[in-house]
């Protein structure tokens, strides 16, 4: 256990960071290409939720790499921070879904150029 | 100074006062409050110590207004802004009371702004700081965009937001080109300040290149408030559209206001530029003349053919201006306040009859002098005026501005030499024939000539909307049209008092000119335009 | 840690009382009495002056230099911003939220439902949102930064929803917050490469980290990406090229009184976090390495971001003015002029420290009250029960509702940067601060987009005044309430009545950010000798 | 040039102030004028102040020439004058209102302010029948013109000579257009000013070119410059100088190219025909170059070309005048071709012959358009020589007809009338003169007076004398076209059955008989020279002034150094005596024969004429005048109104509409491109987003970066 701890707090290897980097780097992407993709509103608020992970990955990728845990706390706010989303856009689906009776985004295009 | 302020300040005062008092007051109101500002201002010019001064008086600075900025509140006049200050007032009260009948809807908020509309351009004649000029010359355009679009003809929508953008677009150039002399006082001095001689004294030591692109701005924006030549299109729409009294305001006035920032800005702070670029304005001032000349010959309408005369007239004022000695400059100032006068009372006077007969056009209308003998003599005593008879006042400015010209040559011995000369003189003066062919045609057919009514409003006041009016004009409208007709006479007969008054400033601003025009006629080729990139790269890098 | 903390604390009593205020009200929403819930407004405006009366109590030289901020006076100008402008903007909704409700209940066809009333929430969401962008001005890390912003965009998003009916609202929530979740994790991503290449959360360490690597060979291109997206990100709350999509349509689908909020609460936020994650970079200190391997001192922010800057200010200021000029709507095209005057303020960001943020403060203190006037203006009439829309509507308006229509004419004016109104020394001052900063095109492409900026607000100012009442316009009638003619009234005064007190003004502002500027260049010279 | 200058120097004199009210006057009685027309007097005021005026003004100045002794400067009051610098000449332009008295002056003021009077009386009879109407705003215009004409001569500077010069202008449009709603009147009082403007540029460029060389435009200064050999700045530019004055002196005295306005401008009232188109106003061009005459010996070709201009339109105005029909035409077409030959005197270096035939030539020229006035008063207008005969047999017009005689013997200068010598003078000046042309000038200038003596007789023996017979004209006065109403007119009522002319009463009468003995008078000074070896009066106030004669032609004339010249094997006084009786007589009998004894032939002659298609051509141009005006209106009026109207086109439509408008359009369509853009789907918006992103972290990643590193 204290030999996972101290693992876990020695400077870790370079490549190591920079696979962690690349995976959060392809979380957020991953995400972002969801979001662009998907027309289901509950998916494209999961997508988002992705490119949160990604950052916060990163985040964490960093701290483990300074020794420093305040980026790790600021994860924990970012956790936070998506659930109060979270629940933000659930409501705001249901009221949507009240309305229109579907999840799909292009049912709301009605403001716009004409 | 306070009274400065003052005259500058009743009018919107008194246009408060209209907007809480009721409206049969307005007019009565407006004028009391115009003639209180005329009061004002006359008094102050009766006390004005140095009407040869060239410089501003009073000497003091005024209240800094926005700090950091280096705005102040700082007025005062030289003779020349107080002399088109005075202009602007004189007019603004006989303006009033020429719209008493005009004017029937929406009259507290005509007189309104019609104040506010005196008030800022007064203000932008006395402001002594770049920024409180700025100030005066664009808000101007507020009322009088109103004015035109509310109280105007047919088209007065489209004319109102030709006028507003056209001449808002100009003055952004201006507006840039003046912060940028400021950004090069901060940059001398350590400090922002907008005082105009201060700008001005930045200014002239300035590159050559950099004072070509200055000028180029500057010229812009008052270019097309002038309106010089291709920039023009604006302002026979807008002078048709307007309700007279605008358009007296307009062409006396607010015009005025861009030669005005010639004779203020354009030319004493680039002087180079303004060396380089005489001929192209003197070029573009003698298209005016000719090409706004013939466009009235084939005008039917009076008052857009009074318009584009003012372009014509501009044109040699300007033309004047940038013959860049002291008989040019002194002609150029002195045609600003009687074109101002005699243009205004022609608006007037069409004014006066459109009311009658609700039609401008002097296809269906003429021969008035038999049914409106006292207007007549005073149109035709205005058209003399306009087309520059000596002894009146229109001559003594066209005959200096062209004599200007004529002596702007290499050579000159008149201590400036200039690149105009013999031959643009003699291209402008056609537009004196011009002048005499287009007005006397105007004359001929709405003054002499048979008796012509429009059908169907042949008795004046048959017109649902219109108030009755005597045939000829009534006392009311004589004693709008007397006191211009005083001024110009008084002007053509003993213009040496102002001649003397105009003279230091003229000097004052073309006192670097000879210099740099030698400059500019010793290099053949003109220095190429480089681009101001350059100097900003010095100023870019810190040392 | 005892004596670092009181004056943070101290610091945050005026958040602490909008807090305060947003629990009473959301508490106080839910009341059967007609009476209380109509005084919910009021008693909102009440915790928004309270916090303004607090501010300069507490916001001493002593408790901001203990709280180790960024630019320690900030909040004292910004915070008493907020909340005064809040104020206009709680008044100018009086009556909109829960309207048709209230007044179902008022005729006794329905009973009161606690569970169907938004009122209290409204309020409540509006102050947390407003103690948001608040709490911006304490920010000294980045977790705090990102939370406050975070707190300033959540309540909007409600706000937009249950602030009026029918689906346009819902619509523009729904786009709302789903772009504002994708942008926000854009910032975030910055962050956390920021962090990375920085190794601390907090803002000042950030900052002579920084400076340290300016010093070297220049800021890592760690940083430089991280900032860059943090810019991007940032550019959503800020209606900025290329986050600023949203805007229109969120304005035209919003009610009124939401878009007021929202076109100047997250925006000043928006700015302010930018000013301080700038204020990091700073705007002084770095260099080029010229090819010759010489270092050339350069002046501003480092070239790739104050390149980025640059072309985001002028195709925002571009972009929103071309789409405001073939608006029929009024609100879309008040959107898209927000959107153009986003791009004018970021003038003020690439000026920098100093005069720079100076405009930037004193031209959201001018686009404030010009856009809640005009604002105010179209939240005080309606037609047939419905909000003004489109230009016709709008056309003769002088006829009815004549105060309405001058201060909708007179803020068209102002915005369109027309002196003496405040919007021209707001513009006047920002391009005095280009001139600073050497951007000499900037204020060439600033001052043609004014220009054409002219042709859309001209007929802003123009309709209601001059057009003759169309056969729409005869049925538009007052709302009931006349707070937000109130409103509209003096922010209306407001754009004359300021620029008389501009010097005043330029004063405070400046105070606030000296301290800005002298922490943003403690490294370096001054801009000029 | 021939050495100094002979124009003595000029004395400062404010006590001779006095002078000025010949100007004041004047201007004084216009404003009563003007006054009374406000106040709708009814009676004969204005005429009878007017008259008094002017009466007082030529008191004054025959006060002035007692009192002269040289060359006066009298300041009044400063005008437009400014400096700069440290002033003095080049760097001041001084225009005051001072007056400049030498005997040039005088002699042009005394029969300036003497005509001015005796026409004044003759009109305030003659126009009675407008009191209450015009008849104010008739005699403000006289005095207008009084005013400006003095002005004119007694300014001491070409600024004073401008306003002058323009002001007659405006007199005459005013009085021209007195009938203001006959559009002809209109037409032909605008034409009269337009033409005189264009004139009036020359003047005003040529006093801009004074200044530009000179420094000064004041006459002493100038002089005194000219004295002293003066300044050239560029020779072109001096050179240039007489040219451009000549245009003015052309404009306003009628020569070509700008003579047209004159016939049309008799549409104003006779005693207006009389005064200001006939014997004062028309003269300022040959005061002009008289008073300048040194400075038309800038350029070697200037006077010449003065000379060929003159004896040009004293020809082309002689043939149309034989072919006219109304009486005022032909004596307006007269006054054209009189005034060439002033014109030919001042061109061939005879200032005297100039100024002496001007002095003259206001006498008989002022009778005959009076008489044409009364004839025209009593018949109803009727004008048309065809329609009139034998007036000297009706009762009441004896003493017009009679002074119409002596006015045309004056005309045709019948042998040892004042005219004959005066016309004289300058005759044998040019055939005297050494230049061939000049020659050949007098020589056409001979034909000329035959011609003129034939088209004057041609009025006179066809009004005056032959059978009674008169048709009366449409009521005041008709139109001038030729003929083209001749139709309607006969059908009028008021042939001599029915109407009854009104004869002209004491004022007409009077002021004609004055004219007459007038007319004899002027002749005095030339027959003192003649038969009692005097010096010629008018020789001894032209010699002493600006216009002194022939200082400098003295090479080009030769009449100083060659033996006396002869002519036709006579000594050239005698035989210039005798070949110009011989044009004179000759032309009369012509006349008498074709208009009084065999008026029948005159018809058959015109016809024979028309019916030779090589010779046809030739009086019908004449009777229209040589097709002038419709030249000047294909070569100016057209060509301009065709491009004023492509140029109102182009600024409503290309300038305004597809420039101005168009420059308008760009940023909405911009705008237009953006659109597609703002779709509305939240996935478009997601993507732009995205897209935007990508690019900047791009463009910064690659662009940025790498350059940096």
């Amino acid at each position: 256990m204290s030999e996972a701890l101290s693992s876990a707090f020695t400077i870790a290897a370079p490549t190591q960071i920079s696979i962690a980097l690349a995976i959060s780097a392809i979380l957020f992407s991953l995400g972002l290409i969801g979001f662009l993709c998907r027309r289901n509103l509950i998916i494209m608020f999961l997508c988002t939720e992705l490119m949160f992970q990604g950052a916060a990955l990163a985040m964490i990728a960093f701290a483990r790499m300074r020794m420093d845990v305040s980026g790790q706390v600021f994860v924990i706010f970012i956790l936070t921070v998506a659930a109060a989303e979270a629940a933000l856009a659930l409501g705001l689906v249901v009221l949507l879904y009240r309305r229109r009776e579907t999840l799909n985004s292009e049912a709301w295009a009605d403001l716009g150029e004409s | 100074m306070e009274l400065i302020w003052l005259s500058i300040i009743i009018p919107v005062l008194t246009a408060g006062v209209i907007a809480i008092s009721p409206s049969k007051h307005a007019r009565n109101t407006a004028f009391a409050g115009s003639l209180l500002s005329l009061a004002a201002l006359a008094l102050f010019a009766w006390n004005f110590p140095a009407w040869k001064a060239g410089t501003y008086f009073p000497m003091t600075a005024g209240a800094h207004w926005v700090h950091g900025a280096g705005v102040s509140l700082s007025v005062g006049f030289d003779t020349v802004s107080l002399l088109l200050a005075l202009l602007t007032a004189f007019l603004m009260p006989l303006c009033i009371l020429g719209s008493f009948t005009a004017i029937t809807d929406r009259v507290k908020e005509f007189y309104g702004w019609f104040l506010v509309l005196g008030s800022s351009i007064l203000l932008a004649f006395a402001a002594r700081d770049a920024i409180l000029f700025y100030i005066g010359y664009e808000f101007t355009l507020v009322p009088m965009t109103l004015i035109v679009a509310i109280y105007g003809g047919t088209e007065r929508r489209v004319a109102a937001i030709k006028m507003f953008l056209y001449t808002f677009l100009g003055s952004m150039f201006m507006l840039a080109a003046l912060l940028y002399v400021g950004w090069e006082h901060r940059i001398a001095s350590g400090a922002w300040n907008f005082d105009i001689d201060a700008l001005t004294a930045t200014a002239v030591r300035l590159p050559s290149a950099t004072q070509y692109w200055l000028f180029a701005a500057l010229m812009i924006g008052f270019a097309v408030k002038v309106p010089l030549f291709p920039l023009h299109t604006w302002l026979p729409l807008a002078h048709d559209q307007a309700p007279t009294a605008g358009s007296v305001i307009l062409a006396s006035a607010l015009l005025k206001l861009g030669t005005y920032g010639n004779y203020r800005f354009a030319l004493p702070m680039a002087p180079a530029g303004g060396a380089e670029l005489m001929n192209v304005v003197a070029v573009l001032s003698i298209i005016a003349i000719i090409y706004a000349s013939l466009i009235c010959w084939v005008q039917t309408d009076a008052k857009k053919l009074i318009a584009y005369s003012s372009i014509a007239h501009l044109g040699l004022c300007m033309l004047g201006l940038f013959a860049l000695n002291p008989m040019g400059a002194e002609g150029a100032v002195f045609y600003m306040v009687n074109h101002g006068l005699s243009t205004g009372a022609l608006f007037l006077c069409i004014g006066m009859f459109y009311e009658r007969y609700h039609t401008k056009d002097t296809d269906v209308l003429g021969g008035l002098a038999k049914r409106m003998p006292v207007w007549s003599c005073f149109m035709v005593f205005f058209t003399l005026a306009s087309i520059g008879l000596p002894g009146l006042n229109g001559f003594v400015g066209e005959f200096l501005c062209l004599g200007g010209t004529f002596i702007a040559e290499h050579d000159a011995n008149s201590g400036y030499p200039g690149v105009l000369g013999p031959w643009y003189a003699i291209v402008a003066g056609l537009g004196l024939i011009f002048a005499a062919m287009y007005l006397l045609i105007l004359l001929g057919k709405i003054v002499w000539g048979p008796l012509r009514e429009p059908h169907g409003d042949v008795s004046h006041g048959s017109h649902a909307a219109a108030p009755a009016l005597p045939s000829d004009l009534g006392l009311r409208e004589i004693a709008v049209l007397m006191p211009i007709a005083i001024a110009c006479l008084w002007l053509g007969v003993q213009p040496k008092p102002m001649l003397d008054a105009i003279s230091p400033c003229a000097q004052r601003m073309l006192v670097n000119y000879p210099a740099q025009v030698e400059r500019v006629m010793a290099e053949s080729i003109p220095v190429a335009p480089t681009p101001v990139i350059t100097s900003m790269k010095t100023t870019l890098k810190v040392p | 840690m005892i004596e670092s903390l009181s004056p943070r604390l101290a610091l945050l009593v005026p958040e602490m009382t909008l807090f305060v205020g947003a629990v009473v009200v959301a508490v106080l929403g839910l009341s059967k009495q007609r009476s209380v819930r109509e005084a919910l407004p009021f008693i909102t405006c009440a915790a928004l002056i309270a916090s303004i009366v607090a501010v300069p109590f507490t916001w001493t030289d002593d408790n901001a230099q203990g709280a180790h901020l960024l630019l320690p006076m900030l909040g004292r100008f910004v915070k008493p911003l907020l909340a005064a402008m809040g104020v206009w903007l709680v008044l100018l909704s009086v009556g909109s939220v829960d309207r048709r409700m209230e007044e179902l209940i008022a005729r006794g066809r329905q009973p009161f439902d606690a569970q169907k009333v938004a009122r209290g929430e409204y309020y409540a969401f509006f102050l947390l949102s407003l103690m948001g962008a608040m709490l911006l001005c304490n920010a000294h890390d980045l977790i705090w930064l990102f939370l406050a912003i975070e707190l300033v965009s959540l309540p909007t998003y409600i706000m937009v929803a249950v602030g009026g009916n029918g689906s346009r609202p819902q619509e523009a929530a729904v786009k709302y917050f789903f772009l504002g979740a994708m942008s926000t994790a854009v910032f975030l991503y910055g962050f956390a490469l920021l962090y990375g290449s920085t190794g601390s959360l907090e803002l000042l360490v950030i900052r002579d980290s920084l400076a340290t690597q300016a010093a070297g060979n220049g800021i890592d291109s760690l940083a430089t990406i991280g900032i860059v997206l943090i810019l991007l990100g940032l550019c959503f709350k800020i209606t900025a090229v290329p986050m600023h999509f949203y805007a229109p349509d969120v304005y035209e689908g919003a009610p009124t009184h939401v878009t007021a909020f929202l076109s100047f609460v997250p925006k000043t936020a928006g700015f302010t976090a930018l000013v301080l994650i700038l204020t990091c970079v700073g705007w002084t200190g770095h260099a080029l390495i010229a090819p010759d391997g010489v270092r050339v001192q350069y002046l501003g922010l480092p070239t790739p971001i104050s390149a980025i800057l640059w072309m985001i200010a002028v195709l925002t200021m571009t972009l929103g003015n071309l789409g405001a000029l073939l608006q029929t709507s009024v609100k879309r095209m008040l959107a898209y002029s927000s959107i153009a005057h986003s791009g004018y303020l970021v003038l003020g960001l690439i000026a920098g420290a100093g005069a720079g943020i100076d405009a930037l403060y004193l031209y959201l203190v001018a686009y404030g009250v010009m856009t809640i006037a005009t604002f105010a203006a179209l939240a005080a009439i309606e037609r047939r029960g419905e909000e003004i829309n489109s230009f016709s509507d709008l056309a003769g308006l002088r006829v009815r509702h004549p105060a309405m229509a001058w201060v909708i004419a007179l803020c068209a004016l102002s915005l369109v940067g027309m002196p003496p109104f405040i919007g021209f020394f707001g513009k006047i001052y920002l391009f005095i601060a280009a001139f600073e900063a050497n951007q000499l095109g900037l204020v060439i492409a600033a001052v043609l987009n004014s220009a054409v900026s002219g042709l859309y607000y001209l007929r802003l100012a123009l309709v209601p005044l001059v057009s003759p009442p169309s056969a729409r316009s005869q049925e538009v009638t007052r709302v009931p309430s006349r707070w937000p003619q109130t409103a509209a009234i003096v922010c209306g005064v407001a754009t004359i009545a300021l620029s008389a007190a501009v010097g005043v003004l330029l004063q405070a502002v400046r105070t606030s950010t000296d301290s800005a500027s002298a922490s943003a260049s403690h490294t370096s010279h001054s801009n000029h000798p | 040039m021939n050495g100094e200058l002979s124009i003595p120097q000029v004395v400062i004199a404010p006590e001779l102030a006095w002078v000025g009210l010949a100007i004041l006057l004047p201007l004084l009685s216009a404003v009563v004028c003007a006054i009374c027309g406000a106040l709708r007097v009814k009676n004969k005021l204005p005429a009878i102040v007017t008259a008094l005026a002017l009466a007082i003004s030529f008191v004054i100045i025959v006060q002035a020439y007692f009192a002269y002794s040289g060359p006066v400067q009298v300041p009044i009051f400063q005008w437009m004058t400014f400096q700069w610098g440290a002033g003095g000449p080049f760097h001041s332009f001084t225009a005051n209102c001072s007056l400049y008295i030498d005997s040039l002056t005088l002699y042009w003021m005394l029969f300036v302010t003497g005509l001015g009077t005796l026409i004044t009386i003759y009109a305030s009879e003659y126009m009675e029948g407008d009191r209450g109407s015009g008849y104010s705003r008739f005699f403000f215009g006289i005095s207008i013109f009084l005013f400006a004409m003095s002005a004119l001569v007694l300014g001491d500077n070409l600024a004073m000579l401008y306003l002058g010069w323009e002001g007659v202008g405006l007199a005459s449009y005013l009085l021209i257009g007195y009938n203001y709603d006959r559009p002809s009147a209109v037409a032909a009082a605008k034409k009269a000013f337009i033409m005189n403007r264009v004139g009036d540029l020359g003047l005003a460029l040529g006093i801009f070119m004074l200044w530009a060389n000179y420094g000064t435009i004041q006459y002493s200064e100038l002089f005194a410059a000219m004295n002293s050999g003066g300044q050239s700045a560029v020779d072109w530019h001096i050179s240039v100088i007489p040219f451009l004055l000549m245009l003015g002196a052309f404009g306003k005295s009628a020569q070509i190219p700008l003579f047209t306005w004159l016939p049309d401008a008799m549409e104003g009232p006779t005693p207006v025909s009389a005064l200001i188109h006939a014997a004062t106003m028309v003269t300022a061009g040959v005061y002009l170059i008289a008073r300048l005459y040194p400075f038309f010996e800038l350029h070697p070709e200037a006077l010449a070309t003065v000379a060929w201009i003159g004896c040009a339109t004293a020809l082309l105005a002689a043939t149309i005048g034989m072919a006219q029909y109304d009486i005022k035409r032909v004596f307006a077409y007269s006054t054209i071709s009189q005034l060439g030959y002033m014109f030919l005197g001042l061109g061939v270096g005879t200032t005297f012959g100039a100024c002496y035939h001007t002095l003259t030539h206001a006498f008989f020229k002022a009778l005959l358009f009076l008489t044409a006035g009364a004839i025209m008063h009593g018949f109803a207008g009727q004008l048309d020589l065809r329609k009139l005969s034998g007036l000297r047999h009706v009762a009441g017009w004896r003493i017009v007809s009679w002074t119409m005689f002596v006015g045309c013997l004056w005309l045709s200068a019948f042998p040892y009338t004042a005219a004959f010598f005066s016309k004289d003078a300058i005759l044998l000046q040019a055939l005297t003169s050494a230049r061939a042309d000049f020659r050949f000038l007098g020589w056409m200038g001979l034909f000329t007076a035959a011609l003129t003596a034939y088209y004057t007789f041609r009025v006179w023996f066809r009004v005056c004398a032959g059978p009674v017979h008169f048709e009366a004209g449409s009521e005041g006065h008709h139109d001038h076209d030729d003929g083209h109403h001749a139709q309607d007119r006969r059908d009028a009522p008021g042939t001599h059955a029915t109407f009854h002319p009104h004869a002209p009463r004491w004022a007409i009468n009077g002021v004609l008989l004055i004219l007459a003995i007038g007319a004899l008078a002027v002749g005095l000074p030339a027959y003192k020279t003649v038969f009692m070896h005097e010096d010629n009066w008018a020789q001894q106030m032209i010699a002493h002034s600006s216009a002194y004669e022939g200082a400098g032609l003295a090479d080009a004339h030769g009449h100083s150094d060659a033996p006396t010249p002869t002519m036709l094997g006579m000594d050239a006084h005698t035989g210039l005596t005798v070949v110009g009786s011989t044009a004179s007589v000759g032309g009369i009998l012509v006349a008498w024969f074709f208009h009084l004894r065999s008026r029948k032939s005159a018809d058959q002659l015109r016809a024979a004429l028309l019916r030779r298609w090589w010779l046809g051509w030739i009086p019908t141009a004449m009777e229209h005048k040589w097709y002038v005006d419709q030249i000047y209106h294909a070569l100016f009026r057209l060509p301009m109104w065709i491009g004023a109207q492509i140029l109102n086109f182009g600024d409503r439509h290309f300038l305004d509409g597809v420039l101005v408008d168009g420059i308008a359009k760009i940023p909405l369509a911009l705008g237009r491109v953006f659109r597609p853009l703002y779709s509305g789907a939240l996935q478009g918006y997601a993507v732009t987003m995205a897209g935007g992103v990508a690019l900047v972290l791009a463009w910064a990643s690659w662009v940025w970066l790498r350059g940096v590193h």
